[in-house]
């Protein structure tokens, strides 16, 4: 079979050249793919288009490629825990576009289920809706508007899952799931690190979250530090 | 008037056994500490998760494990966990009860303005878009004035619009108002020891007031 | 909790009358809800319209139900297995609606996603297509013309797992899986039937292919008879 | 001439390496047993299957584990289960590199019917409209004259159709063709012993023949 198992992140991601379109599975900093993200601080890979729900901090996750200038367009939900970011785009170094966080994951899963657009309500009488198709339908009982939204395509799609094997099969754990497997489905090619990577036919089939038809590229990563943003605790009594 | 943990505690009685909710950031969140302990209710969190439980014990923090407010949670028996295409398909279905989040402005026709000031604040809207053009109950809690000591329940709204005439119920450090289908706020009750000439002028939209209007019971 | 758990098959269709609108989970014999298929027999609900990839065959499966004339309408993307069906639907005694299987999956996706239509190209240039917007897209590098589908929404979706909980999450097993899941969030009403019912707790959270909020009422089904279609095999050598 | 076998094994070579293929009913059924054992590739079955196994031995047969032809199968090392949507969804997305399904007319410009005779076999389409529109690669397994010596290489077809313009290449029992973009079945290779004269006899729509026509290797 085709190999899809790499060594590292510098392997995997070694045909990654400036001014590309890169999806980043996670959510804030829950599930993000911090090997990916460190090599292409590394490389220095410039002009990147990233579309994820969020932007990092200011020295986790994407705020990394942020920092570094890395980045020139994001697709987000939502940016509010980086400083950097807002500083960036106020000033108009970096061009930004926000769109819903429900619209952002439906957009993915059309490209992953081939289908070119979808509808949603959301941002419907907003400015999101500026220059979109506006629709009424009548569904589940009422007659609403809806606004077309078209697939998002991506040269790459970066995730993270838990577990992985070299048929490039992944399972997500917890909420690390979030984007990843809508994104693992939308790039054209996808590039999947796991914590833990196995043979073929160590995973349940009924359990895989992402099917390895959708993944190119797999690799073992390695000290992951999974930062945690908001450490909420309760006392014991 | 209501503080925070009031507001949190008035709205918990509009929660019903059974119930699918999804509790925003701020006083949102306050909520899940008032409902009433005979009742079970399933709480969704956008990120991923239906049984979202409280905070986990210190020490007992997972990573992997956060609400859609990135702070670290646990999982109740019988919760599940899913990707972001079918937690907000779940909400767009209208799977969801009920939805309680905060606002910068609300109008009187139901208009609300959640994420955005111009030139200022660009956090993004995260799932708030979605969540109020698809909810089928919106409930919103909010102070009723900014520090500028100016009404936040407006005749229009100012600011960008989060979504259109979505909000059902609004619950206030001084009131409950109801969204009536004509436009105007209809006040359902009063805040302890707040009078009706307060909530006039805390009121820039359409106030409306009919009958008698009972104390809140907390 | 408003209890979901019904003691049986006849307790969880209790309310189901004349004319309604029904999905049924399955593929060929495979995952059907044989519980209450069964109890539809014995309540003799009439005038159904049922929403299936296929028509179970003759004394098995949907085929009871059309054996004793309570389906008014069939919506399939194969009946190929049954001859009572090809004998009734000839003879025009039976409403059908044939359409591309992928469609009827996607269609039951939408309803439980809130999307009220979605585009596919399945069926463009055919008779399927008559009567249906058609619409250009560039999508994956191509230039393609899609068709519009409109959402299914059925009155009661009822579906067959292999393990459910008390709060109605729902995990299939192997390709038992096939349609169940989405019509299950399509269903105004949904209705599980399981081989293993257990109380909460007891599902990882990670598994879970249903989560309960699409499930109204699910109950331990008895009897399974699970009939084999097409029995291939090989010999031992 | 070709028998089913035959024309299995000439389709087998047409697989790569790391493919991902989905083998319709039939004739395609019978390519799995033809593929090359130093290559390694991944059968889809669209009721919901990546990593399709060979039959089960006798007595291990689990009514749960089936095709899309509802015979019983196995699953492969490797394997994986999902739902009709997401199996269509990566069908859709052209994630599924080669379809082989077997037609009972194909015409010169690529269009093929197989899934309806009317007012005489109404089985459906099941799964073959969705491939036929989707697929980046079809190829069409079947026999080149129905039994009343007709061919079903044809101008137009006359049956209701499937997809339109979607057939890649056809393997009858007489040879292999190439649908060409201006139209036309272009001749690639002849069965063994199978003259040009009997394959023009035995095409209806247009022929193209350039050159040598190599004899089929098996």
């Amino acid at each position: 079979m085709k190999n899809k198992v790499f060594k590292d992140a510098a392997e995997a991601l070694h045909d990654i050249k400036d001014n590309v379109t890169i999806m980043f599975g996670g959510f804030g900093l829950c599930g993000i793919p911090e090997n990916c993200i460190a090599e292409l601080v590394r490389k220095g890979t410039k002009g990147i288009t990233a579309i994820s729900n969020n932007a990092g901090v200011d020295d986790f996750g994407l705020g990394l490629l942020l920092k570094t200038r890395q980045i020139k367009k994001m697709i987000s939900s939502y940016v509010g825990e980086n400083d950097e970011f807002e500083r960036q785009m106020l000033s108009g170094e970096l061009e930004v576009e926000l769109i819903p966080q429900g619209t952002l994951a439906t957009r993915c899963l059309a490209a992953g289920y081939g289908m070119p657009a979808i509808f949603t309500p959301a941002g419907v009488g907003t400015e999101v809706a500026q220059g979109k198709e506006v629709r009424k339908f009548i569904f589940n009982g009422q007659e609403k508007e809806y606004l077309l939204e078209y697939a998002f395509e991506a040269d790459y799609a970066i995730v993270k899952a838990w577990k992985g094997d070299t048929m490039g099969n992944l399972i997500y754990r917890s909420t690390a799931r979030n984007f990843n497997p809508l994104m693992a489905m939308a790039g054209k090619i996808t590039i999947a690190e796991v914590e833990h990577l196995v043979p073929a036919g160590e995973l349940d089939p009924d359990q895989i979250h992402t099917p390895g038809i959708y993944v190119h590229r797999i690799f073992q990563g390695k000290n992951y530090e999974k930062r945690i943003e908001q450490r909420t605790v309760r006392k014991r009594n | 008037m209501l503080d925070k943990n009031g507001i949190a505690k008035r709205i918990a009685r509009e929660i019903k056994d059974g119930m699918y909710v999804n509790l925003g950031i701020g006083i949102p969140t306050l909520v899940a500490n008032y409902i009433p302990e005979d009742i079970q209710v399933v709480l969704q969190s956008e990120n991923g998760i239906l049984g979202m439980g409280p905070f986990p014990y210190e020490g007992e923090e997972d990573p992997d494990l956060i609400n859609a407010g990135k702070q670290t949670v646990t999982l109740l028996k019988g919760a599940s966990i899913f990707d972001s295409a079918m937690s907000f398909g779940m909400i767009r279905a209208q799977k969801v009860d009920l939805t309680i989040l905060g606002a910068m402005e609300v109008s009187e026709n139901g208009d609300i303005a959640n994420w955005k000031i111009p030139g200022k604040m660009v956090k993004g809207m995260g799932g708030a878009m979605d969540l109020v053009a698809s909810a089928k109950n919106i409930i919103v809690a909010m102070q009723q004035v900014n520090k500028a000591g100016e009404s936040k329940l407006l005749p229009k709204c100012t600011l960008p619009l989060t979504g259109v005439r979505c909000v059902k119920k609004i619950v206030t450090e001084m009131g409950v108002y109801e969204i009536v289908p004509e436009g105007g706020f209809k006040l359902l009750e009063r805040a302890p020891g707040v009078s009706i000439e307060q909530i006039r002028k805390a009121t820039a939209g359409k106030l409306i007031v009919e009958g008698d209007i009972p104390e809140m019971v907390i």
